[in-house]
């Protein structure tokens, strides 16, 4: 990877390390979770010293997660609010997934999908940490009936929330030249101009 | 027992008044269940509490508590007015057709005879008319005003069931529902066992209690039946054997009554107590007693017992006074004691107005504890918060605290309820130095003879020559005691119809009491017990338990006393002419030959039908006794209020304040004053036992601790409701004596009841706690209860007095 | 056939079938509430056989000690008194696991092995293996599994399985002083308890009957009831209790679905890129921005 | 130890491929599960009688070691003995209990004296407690033994001091006590059976 001096900024160190936290503990929060839903990833347990110790980390993690996504909800709250173009965008997302983006209405900083990809992670995190607190026994004891449905709410929420995360992943995969803005902070002029053009714009001044 | 645990299941009727077998004997309540399983049997409660006994009965009815002669004597009212007795077993088997002293009446709650200065009776008009020979005269017709049946009629007649119900709170429907039941088994194959514990002996008037039951079951002819008798449920492991041993101060043991003053000498003490027979042809068997009493000063005197010495009589202490567990604390408090040892028994608990037992204590020189625990008494000079109070520096007292074993670090006979003795082997050593009752008791001894010996010192006779044929002298073993208890041979025991015959060799092991002899050829420590360790070895370690009849009487069982015999009075489950009452649950009958079948015949094997031996062979009459002279209060059980009674009066003789309690029980100087007043104590108080503890001994085991951790009194919702109480609030309960503080449970199961014009509330005081153990910490229960006791045993009256009860 | 068995029917948080070839009678317990007095025995013989000792508690105005079930207290007696026309009844039952065929505490249990369902019918929790997440009390429709404050794992009744797999009946079974609780195999059991109610029926308790409820598949731990159209007399015995049915989805249909899902995403994904290629920034907006640049 | 580059890559490589191995569902634990094992399998069964109650239930103590020299004997288990008649294997909540009666740590070890005025216990041996107590027994009977009575008849009563005994003792026990209290004299003894 060749850095250029013009490539543009699109995230500070701060949003790129508080991203991270939020990453890795949702990837080890999917994974002790993911554990405890289905025999099938049970093994995955070992990777926190066994079942009781992915027992006990889970909800920390997921406190870490929720106050983490906390700071970046706040941070880019202002930047996903929808608008019109979003909308439009979001009409005509399935050209955008055939790959024909040329014709796609100029997107800022975020585009429709990402901003949709935003308030949907923000309401699932809303609702695991509710839940997720109704099924903390080790600190909390709520009604069985409550537990059941925070049982219920968690487990498919948290479904949902992997596989929109693994949209997310994908779509960075996807598009070339996304990863690096979570590891450098910067994309090329190129990148911006082709995918967020209004940002592009906005940022450069051109 | 008269008859056993096992043998509960063959009734048809299983009545529990009086106690709560299922929460204090639940594993011989198992019997009952079995009888209502496989019997279809009725199971009927009457107690002051709904318990748990009754939360599985068919029909329950509630009482006052202290009134149960009221409700028994409407009882008997009810089965001779409706007639429902069993007409021939009373006639033959009874003496219902005795005819009674002229001189006898009973009149304004007094039988003739009465001193009210001794608070006791001259028993002299309590007695049969006799004929030249001194046989008591008879009425077989059961006519004669002045027959037992007649005078028992005329009594129990007061007892109108408006009467019981107006004593007793009983509703007059549950009355009668309840009568009604125990009707029908007057019929002669139905039968009905009563189960009965301290709930009737705990009263003033304990030994009436049970005798009034006794007197129905005679009437209904359920004595000696299997599934019949009168079953006292007794209380710990092996009361029974201990009261067997006699360890009692007017007994020696087999219940050979002990000499007092006026024996001056043993020709006197054997004469007095040798019953002359009082009808023709009946066995008399308490005529034997100078064979028992020879051959128990032999196994405790050996050599030095001859017949010139009068068996050693002058070595025997003499009674001059009442010695009973209330008269030696009475004494103590009078400072007229110096030492005091505790073996297994913890008074300070157990005794009631705690108070007095600590006071008397304090005035001790020396107190010896001789238990496996560390008892509330060990401790009573300690101060435990609010639970004992006591300041060491001002008691003088010297305490000491001896290790003793529990069951499983011995091994030993136990006696049950039912009367079978029964052996136990050691499983382990116990905790640190701890010994066995048999070693600790040997050491003392052997140190006091040792200094006997030694010093001298005042009659060192009976000390030094007191038998102690142990191998080792410091560890006598139980297999020595129980043989020396069982009996042998010193000289050649010879057949007293075949005199060629001998029965036993010296050294020999004896076969049964009928082999002992008044001549100083047999040694026996304990004649009811005679024949328990033969020749043949320890029949009490016997553990066959088959059971060819399916009555469970398992007589190769360990070995019941008297020889072996299961169901006492057994020839009374047969009619005059030897067939059973009911030949489905025959227990023994006649043969043509002999008696026999599926217990030991309690009755001479040969003696035929018309020989007219009749059944009840321990009377001198050889019949059993509606009228009954040898008891204090009276020859019929009559109802008397408890000593602290919620009511002014005696409603069955409301003129007369002098017959409200029981005029022949003992009361001291001091405890009458604090007799508390209905005015100052409206709330009829009862104590009691729970199913999940053992009296003061579980509160030390963790387990029982956590099934029933904390100490609480148990009100009804009503009174609840009066004095503002709510379920889970700590009460204090008062009497005179003293106070509690406790949890309270408010329940559905004590209600209150209608006595004599008045509402009349229970407060229930179960007794588990004190200040050691593991439970937590309560008060002892016995702060509360009256220092009086039955009059004929002594017993305290636990079981019903007066407190007052305010939120704490 | 014998009651004892180590063979197992079911095993929590496990895909593969136990062996299932040999042929194990089914193990229950009765509990005749009409001959039990209350007493305890069982709750006893329950902490001295399993080496539990619960802590001394208080008493709060009840018999029912300790109050509830927990880690160290596998069984209760609970206590109602229950007046009705003038009669009072009290009813006293022993509450704790009543071993479901079809366990609601196995279905949500995680932890592969925690709880094991034994070919004789009893449910049994193997702490060892426990993560200690409480699933299993959410599964219950009983409100049986207790977690210990201590080990973070969860107890309940073992029908004192050591006992079963020796040949032995539970200690509680074998103290019952008045034979309140008996133990053998179902078929028994349910004789037996017929022979009950006909006594039950014939002193005039006519709705007495069989508490072996089929919405969890019937149990292991039966009672016979004086009044059994009404067993929520019985301290809150449930009447028709089953698996809740959001458990049922949480542990059911939901896991399979999710899976699916799951893997529909991740495939999806992989033949989009497949099918589709990458989305990469076009040569012509860099030849531009490189000939900016150059200028 | 040194890891080559190649050797890491083969550890990385066999750790990844067995853990994705376990991801597919693999699981490492087969479906097999143990009871606890039965705790009674190799202990001594004494057969004895429970203490409290007179119903005298039939128990079965269970104790550790065979009774070997060297193995002390400790009780771990008491539970119904099933031929007992009565009991027939049963138990009340108390004998269910009896363990922790047996366990209890209000269990006396060793003798202990409390001197008069004292607020403690001190511990003694056998021999003085027995000395100590036997002094003061001898000392009481000389002096207050009544050898007649006014009437100058022979009575040889010794009343003050008296016994209190258990009920719980064995039958051997209870004859011995009462058989020892008549030698010394004793009238003031009781038991609990009378309350």
């Amino acid at each position: 990877m060749i850095r250029n001096p013009k490539d543009l900024k699109r995230y500070t160190a701060q949003e790129r390390a508080n991203h991270w936290v939020v990453g890795i503990s949702f990837i080890l929060l999917a994974i002790s979770g993911l554990a405890f839903f289905h025999p099938a990833f049970w093994p995955m347990t070992q990777l926190f010293g066994g079942g009781v110790w992915a027992r006990i980390l889970h909800p920390f993690l997921g406190v870490l997660m929720a106050l983490s996504f906390l700071s970046i909800f706040f941070r880019f709250r202002s930047l996903n609010v929808m608008t019109p173009t979003d909308r439009e965008w979001l009409s005509r997302a399935k050209e955008m997934v055939d790959g024909n983006d040329h014709d796609m209405p100029e997107q800022g900083k975020y585009n429709g999908g990402q901003k949709m990809m935003f308030w949907a992670l923000a309401l699932c995190m809303l609702l695991l940490m509710v839940s997720g607190v109704l099924l903390w026994r080790a600190y909390f004891g709520f009604p069985v009936e409550l537990v059941r449905f925070g049982a219920v709410i968690h487990a498919a929420t948290a479904a949902v929330m992997i596989a929109l995360i693994m949209v997310h992943i994908y779509a960075a995969i996807w598009v070339k030249g996304t990863v690096r803005a979570m590891w450098y902070g910067t994309v090329t002029r190129a990148w911006a101009k082709q995918h967020h053009r209004a940002w592009y714009r906005q940022v450069t001044g051109k | 027992m008269t008859n056993h645990w096992v043998d509960i299941k063959n009734a048809d009727l299983v009545l529990v008044m009086g106690g709560n077998a299922a929460e204090a004997h639940p594993c011989g309540f198992k019997w009952v269940i079995e009888a209502k399983k496989d019997r279809k049997a009725k199971l009927v409660v009457v107690d002051p509490r709904f318990t748990r006994s009754a939360a599985v009965s068919d029909y329950y009815a509630p009482i006052r508590s202290g009134s149960d002669i009221a409700f028994l004597g409407g009882v008997i009212n009810y089965l001779l007015t409706n007639d429902k007795i069993h007409h021939d077993y009373v006639k033959a088997y009874t003496n219902a057709s005795f005819l009674i002293d002229e001189g006898y009446k009973f009149e304004d709650g007094f039988f003739s005879g009465y001193n009210p200065e001794k608070r006791s009776y001259a028993k002299d008009t309590w007695k049969y008319q006799t004929d030249k020979d001194g046989y008591a005269k008879v009425d077989p017709t059961l006519q004669d005003p002045r027959c037992a049946f007649q005078l028992m009629k005329q009594h129990y007649s007061r007892y109108t069931p408006e009467l019981v119900s107006k004593v007793t709170g009983t509703p007059k429907d549950a009355f009668l529902k309840v009568c009604e039941h125990i009707a029908e088994t007057a019929a002669p194959n139905k039968t009905m066992t009563i189960c009965y514990a301290l709930g009737w002996t705990q009263h003033s008037v304990g030994s009436q209690n049970i005798r009034t039951m006794a007197m129905i079951q005679l009437l209904l002819g359920n004595m000696g039946m299997a599934g019949g008798g009168i079953n006292a449920l007794r209380g710990h492991a092996n009361v029974q054997g201990i009261t067997d041993m006699c360890l009692y101060s007017e007994v020696l043991p087999g219940y050979l009554a002990a000499p007092t003053d006026a024996d001056k000498n043993w020709a006197e003490f054997v004469d007095k107590r040798t019953p002359k027979t009082l009808r023709p042809n009946q066995m008399n068997y308490g005529q034997n007693f100078s064979k028992w009493a020879t051959s128990l000063m032999k196994a405790w005197y050996g050599a030095a017992a001859t017949d010139k010495n009068d068996y050693a009589y002058d070595w025997l202490p003499k009674k001059d006074a009442a010695y009973d567990v209330l008269a030696i604390f009475e004494r103590m408090h009078q400072g007229k004691m110096n030492g005091f040892l505790c073996q297994g028994f913890n008074p300070l608990a157990s005794v009631s107005n705690k108070k007095k037992v600590g006071d008397a204590m304090a005035k001790l020189k020396y107190l010896v504890v001789i238990d496996p625990l560390a008892t509330d008494t060990s401790e009573f000079w300690k101060p435990h918060g609010e639970f004992n109070e006591a300041d060491p520096a001002k008691i003088q007292t010297e305490v000491f605290r001896l290790p003793a074993n529990l069951f499983a670090e011995e091994s030993g006979s136990f006696t049950n309820s039912g009367r079978v003795i029964q052996w136990h082997w050691k499983a382990a050593d116990g905790p640190g130095e701890s010994k066995g009752d048999i070693e600790i008791m040997a050491g003392l001894f052997l140190k006091l003879k040792e200094m006997y010996a030694k010093d001298g010192g005042k009659l060192p006779e009976p000390i030094l020559n007191l038998t102690w044929p142990h191998r080792i002298a410091a560890k006598p073993s139980p297999e020595e005691l129980l043989m020396e208890i069982s009996g042998k041979a010193l000289g050649e025991v010879l057949d007293p119809k075949d005199k060629t015959k001998v029965l036993a060799k010296p050294g020999e092991q004896l076969a049964g009491f009928a082999q002992l002899r008044d001549d100083g050829s047999t040694a026996c420590g304990n004649w009811i017990y005679g024949g328990c360790w033969s020749q043949a070895g320890n029949l009490t370690a016997r553990r066959d338990n088959s059971d060819p009849s399916g009555l469970g009487q398992t007589l190769n069982w360990g070995y019941a006393w008297p020889a072996n015999r299961r169901i006492l009075y057994n020839r009374a489950s047969c009619d005059v002419s030897g067939k059973p009452w009911d030949p489905k649950r025959a227990v023994i009958k006649w043969s043509g030959t002999a008696w026999g079948g599926n217990d030991v015949p309690d009755m001479r094997p040969d003696a035929a039908p018309d020989e007219n031996v009749m059944p009840f062979i321990m009377t001198a009459e050889g019949v059993a006794r509606l009228f009954a002279p040898a008891l204090a209060e009276g020859p019929f059980p009559e109802h008397y209020e408890p000593f602290e009674t919620p009511l002014d009066r005696n409603p069955f003789h409301p003129n007369n304040p002098k017959a409200v309690s029981n005029p022949a029980a003992r009361v001291y100087k001091g405890d009458m004053e604090v007799f508390g007043k209905a005015k100052d104590f409206p709330y009829v108080a009862t104590t009691y036992r729970l199913v999940e503890h053992f009296h003061f001994w579980t509160k030390h085991a963790r387990i029982n601790a956590v099934l029933q951790p904390e100490q609480f009194v148990e009100i009804g919702e009503e009174l609840a409701k009066e004095k503002g109480i709510a379920n889970g609030d700590k009460v204090k309960v008062r009497s005179n004596r003293g106070f509690i503080k406790a949890v309270a449970v408010v329940t559905k199961r004590i209600k209150a009841l209608d006595v004599d014009g008045k509402k009349v509330h229970t407060v229930g005081i179960p007794l588990h706690w004190g200040f050691k153990g593991v439970a937590k910490p309560g008060y002892i229960t016995n702060t509360l209860t009256p220092f009086v006791g039955d009059a004929n045993s002594q017993t305290p009256e636990f079981k019903a007095f007066l407190v007052n009860i305010e939120k704490a | 056939m014998a009651l004892q068995s180590l063979d197992i029917a079911r095993r929590s948080a496990t895909t593969t079938p136990p062996p299932a070839v040999r042929e194990t009678t089914e193990v229950a317990k009765l509990i005749d509430v009409s001959t039990c007095i209350g007493c305890k025995a069982c709750q006893a013989a329950c902490m001295e056989w399993n080496d539990i000792r619960d802590e001394v508690g208080t008493n709060s105005g009840v018999y029912d000690n300790p109050a509830d079930l927990t880690a160290k207290s596998w069984t209760v007696m609970r206590y109602a008194e229950v007046e009705e026309k003038g009669r009072l009844e009290w009813l006293i039952r022993k509450d704790g696991c009543m071993h479901c065929a079809d366990p609601g505490c196995l279905k949500a249990c995680p932890a592969p092995g925690a709880i094991i369902q034994y070919a004789n019918g009893i449910v049994d929790f193997h702490q060892e293996n426990c993560i200690g997440c409480g699933y299993c009390i959410t599964g219950c429709p009983f409100n049986i599994p207790r977690i210990s404050k201590e080990d973070s794992k969860a107890y309940k009744c073992s029908l004192c399985s050591d006992r079963v797999a020796v040949g032995q009946a539970p200690a509680c079974a074998k103290v019952c002083p008045t034979g309140a609780i008996q133990f053998g195999s179902k078929e028994q059991m349910k004789d037996y308890a017929d022979k009950r109610i006909g006594d039950l029926k014939s002193r005039g308790y006519d709705k007495a009957g069989l508490y072996d409820p089929q919405g969890v598949g019937g149990t292991h731990v039966m009672y016979v009831l004086h009044h059994a159209d009404r067993p929520e007399l019985y301290k809150g015995l449930p009447n028709d209790p089953g698996i809740s049915p959001l458990v049922s989805l949480w542990k059911g249909f939901a896991k399979p679905l999710a899976n699916v899902a799951l893997a529909a995403v991740a495939l999806g994904s992989l033949f989009h890129y497949v099918t589709k290629g990458p989305n990469e920034v076009s040569k012509e907006l860099e030849d531009e921005l490189e000939k900016e640049d150059a200028q | 130890m040194q890891v080559t580059r190649r050797q890491f890559f083969k550890v990385c490589g066999a750790g990844l491929s067995g853990s994705s191995i376990a991801l597919m569902g693999f699981s490492p634990a087969p479906a097999l599960a143990e009871v606890r094992s039965f705790k009674l399998a190799r202990a001594t069964e004494t057969r004895n009688m429970c203490p409290y109650c007179s119903v005298s239930c039939g128990v079965l103590i269970y104790t550790t070691g065979d009774k070997s020299k060297n193995a002390k004997a400790d009780i771990i288990h008491i539970e119904g003995d099933p031929d007992n008649p009565v009991n027939r294997g049963t138990l009340c909540p108390k004998g269910a209990g009896l363990l922790d009666m047996v366990k209890s740590p209000n269990r006396l070890k060793w003798p202990e004296v409390r001197e008069p005025g004292s607020s403690e216990w001190k511990r003694i041996s056998w021999d003085d407690a027995i000395s100590r107590i036997a002094t003061h027994m001898k000392k009481d009977r000389d002096a207050n033994l009544v050898e007649k009575n006014a009437e100058g008849v022979t009575v040889n009563r010794w009343n003050t001091t008296g016994f209190l005994a258990s009920s719980a003792a064995g039958n051997e026990a209870g004859y011995l006590t009462v058989k020892i209290l008549r030698g010394l004299g004793a009238v003031a003894l009781d038991t609990q059976a009378r309350i």
